[in-house]
């Protein structure tokens, strides 16, 4: 009997909080999104995952000694894991359209008003009561507007690191919502005659420039903004890899098992963040809302300084392609390509958006570094 | 409170300027790459695509519609 | 003279003991073993080179600033290392026929068994004089009859470190020796007739099926036993991993390179346990006699058990597929087909005997959550 | 001693008892998803593998065969 | 202006020292030799680049917290990396031409007198002013001359840490010189007869052979040179997994996703020890000229031994083959192969330098483990 | 440092030595392991060769003849 008893009291059943059960259901949900809804699976299903592990009564997935634990400290608190990750999507990067128009550039730079705006929404947001966020929370909030992943990851585990699961998740959701997000902003901010727009055939990009230039993206970061340079140092090693092509299984390897196995770990552990008490606050709803308001900004900004750059032009730009700014590679520019072909069938944006799209990574890198300098 | 939201209107002001002046820079540097390093970006580009474009489509669709008439014949025959 | 002299101290020939030499005999008849006769080379060649390494005088792998001493306290002391590697068992298993016959669960249960007869047997092997085990150690003992690697170096490197050594080398020697063990008692417990039964085809199986099992399996556990969601959570993300059919490249990483570098290790980190001081002694026969036994015991309660279910069963069950329940997988399933073939050589058991046993992988990690929580 | 062994006996019991307990569970919890989620299955298991049929079997059969008599045909020539 | 003064003042610019500079311009050199030269790119190009952010000042990687610190902590200080690597080499070697013709072993042999020439020649130039190499300076400088970059790495992660950077460019980039270092050396020293000997076909090797000599490798090592087995031990563990054939899924994830893993790693390590301090000195220059003259003298070395074996051989030995003693696996080879066929164009020594070439690999494990007894 | 450069000689000369006669011993063991298992040598490695040039070099080269004269056949009429 003292030994059913020992088991029964081993049971989570009469353990359970109300908090751990509705965090279960959050965890479902994002598996349910993952699997059924397509939505970033890559990390959706490992954090919904980690999220009903860390949420078990007495499992101790989360305590030191426990799996979620380990893998946490080793690689979140480290920064290790989105460095990695970042290496090896520097490794799947083709900077060849925006190096053939490096204009492009501007336009991931304007996404990321979206990240600095949510940064003032999130200050402005401590007038309502119950919402205290301090500045180094604000800055970690902001970055979602930086629509990547391992960026709002690394920053966040450095500024606020008890908002870690709820701003991850909102990054990879919203990621996932470009689609239904941008389309309607894109649309107001144009007219049909715009978004019908055809532009010319991007010039042929030599490989050395392919090479040379995430060298300077490095040498310029180091020189103006050193606080960036893990992100982009990394980008940038992934990307010299890639191009180099004297190390191909390196590349290989970075694009491939390494950034797999960093991204179930990176994964769990996130999701080991996703408990009752930080994540059923106040918080994270203003963290959502204004994640949404993020994406809404950066979009237009993007549109909008894409308009302007064309008046400015002498060659044709559609405006559309500036929404592919806040990066979100590639859905973004898919996006793009997709209204772009509602408002003429023959017009192909892709490559001409996949410039600002890889531009939108690195103007969200180097904002991470300029809130790691002013806050950090 | 209002210190924080000016400080936060600081940081909007100063970090979209440093991101525009950044990447403004890198602009002129992809140029000046592209003015040095570009010159045989056709030939090389168009060199280096050749022959996997050979591999990949030229051959291999000779071969195919070769095995593939070939294998008609021998259905008709 | 002097550096002769240095170099002559150095070497091991004066400082060998007979224990080492002997352990490395042990060694090496387990890279016989892994090499020659193919027993579960996998593991078995890395254990055997790791027993090899640790017991050479002077060379220090096992001390602090050791390779096998990191090693070990990296993946085994923390229980990474078996998680990992039950995370990728999980992405290699079809839980297909055993959701197409939920039945055989059962016999997953029965033959887990041969653990608690074990663990009960190893405390009454203590009136033997000589033998003094503690319930931990005899619960680690007892877990080798669940015929699962993972799951018992993972409860073993909890309850009792210093049993892991031999522990693991009879876990891994006896699953080799399944197709040896198990037909004789196979043979003893069943007429030909009952060995010759066809069962009837398994039906299909939906995909959403298979999506929800592992997370149903999971929704158990952490509800009624929590001390094995470490194990059963793992597997079971693997699991999902595979069958959500939108994660396909981490599964596969989980399935090959993740798995075989953490196996590569893992095994290193395992035959470093294997010292004189610790696996010459008389615990080590107690230990490889138990393992026998309760492999043997294991395999007559899930036949026993198949019997009885075909007594109340609508549907023919040939009950050799009972034998299948200790797991050892695949192994313990062709060892069924096998027999089943001698009796009728149209009998095709195969799939039939996958169910339980993919349904004893879960009995047995099942199992260890019990022990955990009763003697942990 | 003797203590020890009735401990042993306990969680024997207890044990076995525990584990058939839990695997009737999921016994039960696979068969509510079969009820609910196996409608499909035929049609669903099906069309998931007539592609990779259709890919792997029944095309490149079809072509290795044609290949074969034309080989054949070739050496008869 | 607050802000904008924080962000100048975290700009690099005003940071920089001069040093620093130079060290960028060095990594950048070794990027150059990396990507255009194609000198030995898998490492010299994670090396470059470590260097490159290792001298960002207040971006901090190698501070306590950054990512290079941490890598470096975890992979080089614990000796796992090189080892990691040795394995993967081991697994990539075929002693088939070694055990078909065993007297190579002596090339090898030979051809580490380089190392403990080098030795002696680093404490002569403790004559010259500036210099002041401990015993264990030379010896890790020495150890250049082995010509094998992961033994080198190792040794001197034990020796003299802080002269790892400038060591292990050293010996990547003379291992990419030996085309143009050797041949000189092998013409001035054999007479254009000699070079065109051709040597006998090599005998076919048995599979069991091939399992065995790992074995008695490490046997032998473990006897008379415990200090050598961890070199020597994960080399033939990994040489074992490869021959062994049934554990091929290890040996191919040894060979190609680890130590390609392990490869950016290491690299990225070891440039971070690149610092102006220590790299910017006088003994750079020192071990710069040493790392030659012991890769001459151990080419040297290694012809002379050939020709001296070739009087006392009743079957043709050419000279040549001695220089790839020196191991540089297996550039120094395919240089042997390249001199053989100017001086006879139908004289392919290839697969007969490959038996001096893998012995060389030895021979410096070995020739380690003699310097840890030694001075370690 | 005199001593310094002696203790160097005798680590140069102790090194040297110990190598050689390291690898002396390997040529020994490599000998016995010769003697001992090299019998089935010719045989073994010849049967385990034999199918992967088949694979690679036999059956390939045939079928690729095979469908050139086939192609060129066709090509001709
Ligand atoms: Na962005
Ligand atoms: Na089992
Ligand atoms: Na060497």
């Amino acid at each position: 009997m003292e030994a059913l008893q020992t088991l029964w009291e081993s049971t989570a059943l009469y353990a359970f909080t109300i908090g751990q059960a509705v965090m279960m259901l959050v965890g479902a949900l994002l598996l349910f999104l993952a699997i059924k809804k397509k939505f970033e699976p890559l990390l959706l299903l490992p954090i919904g995952f980690g999220c009903i592990l860390a949420n078990i009564p007495m499992a101790g997935f989360n305590d030191p000694g426990g799996l979620l634990y380990y893998i946490y400290e080793v690689g979140i608190s480290t920064g290790v894991f989105p460095l990695l990750i970042f290496m090896g999507v520097g490794a799947m990067t083709d900077f060849g359209p925006l190096l053939a128009n490096p204009r492009t550039l501007l336009l991931g730079a304007a996404a990321q008003f979206g990240i600095f705006a949510t940064l003032f929404g999130a200050v402005l947001l401590n007038y309502v009561p119950g919402f205290d966020f301090t500045l180094q929370q604000a800055s970690a909030i902001a970055i979602i507007g930086g629509a990547d992943g391992p960026t709002a990851i690394f920053l966040t585990s450095i500024l606020a690191p008890e908002l870690l699961g709820p701003i991850a998740v909102a990054a990879y959701s919203y990621m996932a919502l470009v689609p239904i997000i941008q389309p309607p902003i894109m649309k107001a901010l144009t007219t049909k005659e715009e978004r019908a727009i055809k532009m010319e055939q991007l010039r042929p990009v030599a490989r050395r420039e392919k090479i040379i230039f995430p060298l300077a993206a490095l040498f310029l970061t180091l020189l103006f903004l050193p606080t960036a340079t893990p992100l982009v140092g990394m980008f940038c090693l992934g990307n010299l890899m890639r191009e180099a092509g004297v190390v191909d299984r390196l590349s290989k390897t970075a694009q491939n098992e390494l950034i797999n196995i960093v991204t179930i770990f990176l994964g769990l552990a996130v999701g080991s963040k996703l408990s009752a008490h930080e994540f059923l606050a106040l918080e994270t709803l203003g963290i959502l809302v204004l994640g949404a308001v993020a994406f809404s900004i950066g979009t237009a900004a993007g549109v909008l300084m894409a308009k302007l750059l064309a008046r400015f032009s002498s060659t044709p730009i559609n405006p559309l392609i500036g929404a592919a700014g806040v990066s979100a590679v590639p859905m973004a520019a898919r996006v793009v390509n997709k209204v772009g072909l509602e408002a003429n069938p023959q017009n192909f944006l892709l490559m001409h958006a996949m410039g600002p799209n890889v531009a939108g990574v690195l103007g969200s890198a180097v904002a991470a570094g300029v809130l790691l300098a002013l806050v950090g | 409170m209002s210190e924080l939201v000016h400080e936060a209107a600081v940081i909007m002001a100063a970090g979209i300027i440093t991101v525009f002046a950044f990447l403004i820079l890198l602009i002129g540097a992809v140029k000046l790459i592209g003015l040095w390093f570009a010159g045989g970006a056709g030939s090389e580009a168009a060199s280096r695509k050749r022959p996997s474009a050979n591999a990949n489509t030229q051959i291999a669709p000779n071969k195919l519609a070769a095995i593939g008439a070939a294998v008609r014949r021998y259905r008709d025959s």
